[in-house]
């Protein structure tokens, strides 16, 4: 496993491997003779496979990959930098080679590299622009011209961090950053019992399965039909780890509270189930619940190119089923016979989660989604058990300054901290380092605590003296501090 | 932040675009004058067609010369010197002799770290005191109405008592949001811009003192 | 004029003048015989009389103040820095000199700058730290030993940077580069009629004050029973700068709009004053009217210095009446028309102000308070003439996000926006360059803006279409920059 | 941010306070490794028994040595690399031998920015890529209910009508505030700290590559 997960494992064929070009990236399904499109250039991956991760390639004018063995910089000794801009007077005409000249050059199939070369040679201008002019120059040059794309392994961070330049409304707006926080919080590791509620493109889900190597248990509630899980599926996770993963709907989450939820018992045979209205009721189509099945419905969710995989694979299962049209019926008969043996797996895997829920004994809670925490929050946190870490996230500060609140009048939490990181990406070159000029505006908000016994007998005056003890909450986070 | 209140003279090198010059100009009129020098000829023209222009000509002296060499062409007159140039510690001695011998502040903006560290440098070369580097970010926020949904936890309606979110009950003490349509919570929210300024550059103050 | 404001004029007695120690400023009158308590040390003004602003002394050890031509900085040679902290091992007896022995050298008269010295040379590990490690050390010993005190002239820049760090809640929590932003974004500069609604000790007037130069008109709204200008009187401003100061009580805006106001009848004569019971409501009494009677009640409300020298010129007045007790009789009847005269001035002033509100032509409105700031801006807009800036500073984000909203429905306004600003301060130092470790939490927000032509037979539905279109605000925005 | 997922093992130096060490440890258990490099003798021994007592001293290796001059003592075995010492760029030539050869990633701790320059020129000079310097700053918010007064303006009892507040209406529409009693609105808040930790260091993150 250790291979398999390290940096440098081969590009498979079905993998799905992220494409890198500067700060892009962009996840696709490793597929042969199948154009890819990535910042405005099309390719085709056959040539990448069997290459190691982490390999950079060339795009040659036929639109194959081409490893490239070493990034060369543009040398710097071609420098000569005038100290200030005083002499430049802007006036159109500083570049002597005219577009007809670079689509020849292009033509003749010069190199990205090249070309960039030669635009600085025939600059007027170039000699007399100051270095940090110059840089510039050659940056938006070389992006334009210059086609070199490496294909690393998807991860937690590469995927949040093209998630959230690409999609951030897929991940409501969860930054890396924040993202990184809630692992550390929520003392996400291997052995846990986590329970994970999201609604960012099972992105969270990942990060919490990668943390945890296939050790432990994670259960993922989730609302409406099953839970999405298309940024999950880009991890390329082994399927082991999938073994101990677990969902339940946010639907049930109060009748098993309340211990009205009536599938205790199993039936003992597939064949044998005969399913009440009230158990199929809100369950969903088969689609959505197994695990293969949902990768497939939630890749739906994604705008990025994996979803085109899944549908051609579809479509071929499709093609598959036309041939055996002759034995629709005995097909008929296995399908409800399958249709049965998968409600069966269903139910087994409904009843396992509910009863790990039930132990009330989690490791910890994650929550990051698009719902109001409060009504989340209080009731997903009787699952954890006491002295465990929780955090919810929220693109917004206003519900976790209410959720804040009513956890304080519910009690049994202490350490109760709501926060927000700033994130400062630096440029950091000889004689001009300085912060980047664009910093991402807001990562989101944080509400993280410790959970702690809860007194159910506890008065209600007891409660309202919790939130009246809020007020000088600096002073009394310290005392809570020595408390856990 | 500057402790002019009326100005004999103030000395800013870099004219630029001029923002800055006319801000500058309208804290020390009427009785004040901003000295300016630009470096770039045709720069320097057009800032001073400007000035005619908005009729502030009267407040301002744009002098085309290099600052680091030639100086601002005033001496012992200036209450503040404010420095926009790539390399300003170069200009820090000029900067001395524009002030009033009786002292004045200076202040330095450079976007790049090592720049503010020579120009520190310079600065307490020159004698100058209480060198004070700051960075100052603008944080604007929009307003939107966010309408959160309230997650289908599947209560049963004979289970309100349940602890859970009375969504029910609209004048809930403190809560922020107002329940508009069932099952939604809608709020005002101060919402950062996505992408933010994150840096125009490091201010450099310092004071010049009487010995 | 210019003279006076100038960096370097000459201490006097009477005037306010702040002393500086390192990065601590406080603010104290100038008088002979008096014993000022500052960063722990007790020393007399008397000597620095007469020297111009911005000399440094030196507290001799009978606690006069002596001139020191030059700060001298410890010498960097003597420096001889370990690479790392390796080899230190913390006994607690690194330091040779003992309690005692330092006492004999300051009984000695040795000078603070010496007595660091002989700590480093005492020192055992001092050469063994890092040259990071060392610095620190000198400068909690100089701090310590040594005490170098500049007096400095009074300016918005020390008085706000002297209230937040002193005082942070008589300026409620009003960071400096936020009072910063105010001036800019209001505008403000001479010939301005500027309208400032404040409770912060007087100092945002202060600050617009010496921003306008003694030009232009100001009037200040305030609640209760007077205007507080404690910061105010610290600038120490000439005379002629309260000439166009005026003062108009918030209890009477409403009846000002309204037209109810029945004070336009000045009385010609003070002596035929005859107030009716209706105007002399709510006005307060002489004490709070006048300039000079404010600075008096407001220094009530600070806890510096100044309050004292205050305190003790009453008493002194208090005593030279006690010596015309014989008197009496004479005075009660020059006191009546006194205070007759005092209430027909203070008529005027208020008939004065409200003359000028009721011109609604007011080029900018500045508002800090501690008051919800939606009633204040819906009402004081109304006296500011179409196309200025309004500034409203909120210790809180909250009641701005309502007052935007309330803004919106209501109309005649643009570019409206909220915004905080980020503090960071850095070390400069040869190769130990970074931001400081600690930094302001919050500076505040301001919510700004700029008026337009309120079109009062607007419907509401055009209103209600506005706040409609507040949704996409990042791009209404654009629309209005153009528009203004 | 961290690639690895099972990691085979994890070079750190500084063991220092221990507190990162644990986090790191966590991380890689079960079937992961810590090498951490303590040059300082007595906090070399205090970490191995806490690692001890902590009962989590087989998934860390403690090694007092200097790693500028010594190296982390293991080679080609390292997923990631985290260095917390003064001079890191003295370290990068180790830590590249300490990564794997197939590749891994680096990150380095420091609080001045001109050891970020240095270490940011020698991961350059040793073939490391994606070089990049974060920061990230903590903003802790304390969550308090604000009462803030309504001014008094007079308002005559028949002068309702007019623009202006309408303080009467606890169910105002999009209003956060709640009327609590005549002339206070309240609200929560999320109220910064008068002082935050303003910063703590520089990350500076890259990338070993394959060739």
């Amino acid at each position: 496993m250790a291979a398999e997960r390290g940096l440098s494992s081969r590009i498979c064929e079905g993998d799905c491997a992220v494409l890198k070009r500067g700060d892009v990236f962009k996840a696709v399904p490793v597929l042969r003779q199948r154009k890819i499109v990535f910042e405005k250039q099309g390719f085709y991956l056959d040539n990448a496979i069997g290459h190691v991760y982490g390999t950079t390639f060339e795009v040659t004018s036929d639109g194959n990959l081409q490893p490239k063995r070493q990034v060369e910089e543009t040398t710097t000794e071609t420098k000569e930098a005038g100290t200030d801009n005083r002499n430049i007077v802007d006036d159109g005409k500083s570049q002597k080679l005219t577009h007809d000249d670079i689509k020849a050059l292009k033509d003749k199939g010069i190199k990205g590299q090249e070309i960039v070369q030669q635009l600085i040679e025939n600059s007027t201008t170039f000699r007399d622009k100051t270095e940090f002019a110059q840089d510039k120059y050659i940056k938006k040059k070389k992006k334009k011209y210059e086609a070199v794309i490496t294909i690393v392994k998807p991860s937690t961070r590469i995927l949040s961090t093209m998630y959230y330049a690409r999609e951030p409304g897929k991940i409501i707006h969860l930054r890396y950053d924040t993202l990184a926080q809630m692992l550390t919080l929520g003392n996400v590791r291997a052995g846990n019992k986590m329970i994970v509620m999201e609604t960012c493109a099972g992105l969270v889900l990942g990060a919490v399965m990668e943390r945890m190597g296939g050790y432990g248990s994670i259960i993922q509630m989730y609302p409406g039909g099953g839970p999405i899980r298309a940024a999950t599926s880009c991890f390329g996770f082994p399927k082991a780890f999938f073994n101990n993963l677990h969902e339940f709907p946010l639907s049930k989450v109060d009748s098993l509270l309340c211990g009205t939820l009536s599938m205790e018992t199993l039936p003992s045979e597939p064949e044998d189930t005969a399913l009440t209205e009230e158990e199929t009721n809100g369950l969903v189509d088969e689609k959505q619940t197994s695990v293969q099945g949902t990768e497939e419905e939630s890749s739906a969710e994604t705008a990025m190119e994996i979803n085109q995989t899944e549908e051609q694979e579809t479509m071929d299962i499709n093609a598959e089923d036309a041939e055996f049209k002759e034995n629709k019926e005995r097909e008929n008969k296995e399908n409800v016979r399958e249709k049965q043996r998968k409600q069966w797996e269903r139910m087994k895997k409904l009843t396992e989660a509910a009863a790990l829920l039930r132990e009330k004994n989690a490791d910890g809670l994650l929550v990051a989604s698009k719902f109001h925490p409060t009504p989340l929050l209080l009731s997903l946190l009787e699952f954890v058990a006491p002295s465990r870490p929780f955090v919810v996230y929220c693109q917004y500060k206003e519900p976790l300054l209410e959720c804040y609140t009513k956890l304080r009048e519910r009690g049994g939490v202490v350490n109760l901290k709501l926060s927000e990181t700033w994130l400062r990406s630096y440029q950091v070159l000889p004689d001009r380092s300085h912060p980047k000029l664009t910093m991402s505006g807001g990562g989101g908000y944080l509400l993280s605590g410790i959970t702690v016994v809860l007194d159910k007998g506890k008065s209600d005056s007891s409660n309202l003296e919790a939130l009246k003890m809020e007020e000088p909450s600096s002073k009394r986070c310290k005392v809570q501090d020595l408390c856990c | 932040m500057d402790d002019r209140c009326v100005t004999m003279g103030l000395g800013k090198t870099g004219t630029g675009s001029g923002s800055l010059s006319h801000a500058l100009i309208r804290t020390v009129a009427p009785t004040g004058h901003l000295y300016t020098v630009e470096f770039h000829q045709q720069r320097a023209e057009k800032a001073k067609e400007e000035f005619r222009e908005h009729g502030v000509e009267h407040l301002v002296t744009v002098t085309n010369q290099d600052v680091c060499k030639n100086g601002f062409g005033v001496s012992d007159i200036a209450d503040a010197v404010f420095l926009d140039i790539p390399s300003p510690w170069e200009a820090i001695g000029h900067a001395k002799s524009a002030l009033k011998a009786e002292g004045g502040r200076i202040c330095s903006f450079s976007p790049c770290i090592e720049q503010v560290q020579r120009t520190c440098l310079a600065m307490e070369e020159y004698g100058f005191t209480e060198i004070n580097t700051l960075e100052i970010l603008l944080r604007v926020y929009n307003v939107r109405t966010i309408s959160l949904q309230i997650p289908d936890l599947g209560k049963a309606a004979e289970d309100n008592s349940s602890a859970g979110f009375d969504s029910s009950n609209p004048s809930n003490q403190g809560s922020p949001g107002t329940n508009l349509q069932q099952g939604t919570v809608q709020f005002k929210s101060g919402v950062p811009l996505r992408e933010m300024v994150g840096h125009t550059g490091y201010l450099t103050f310092a004071t010049k003192s009487l010995f």
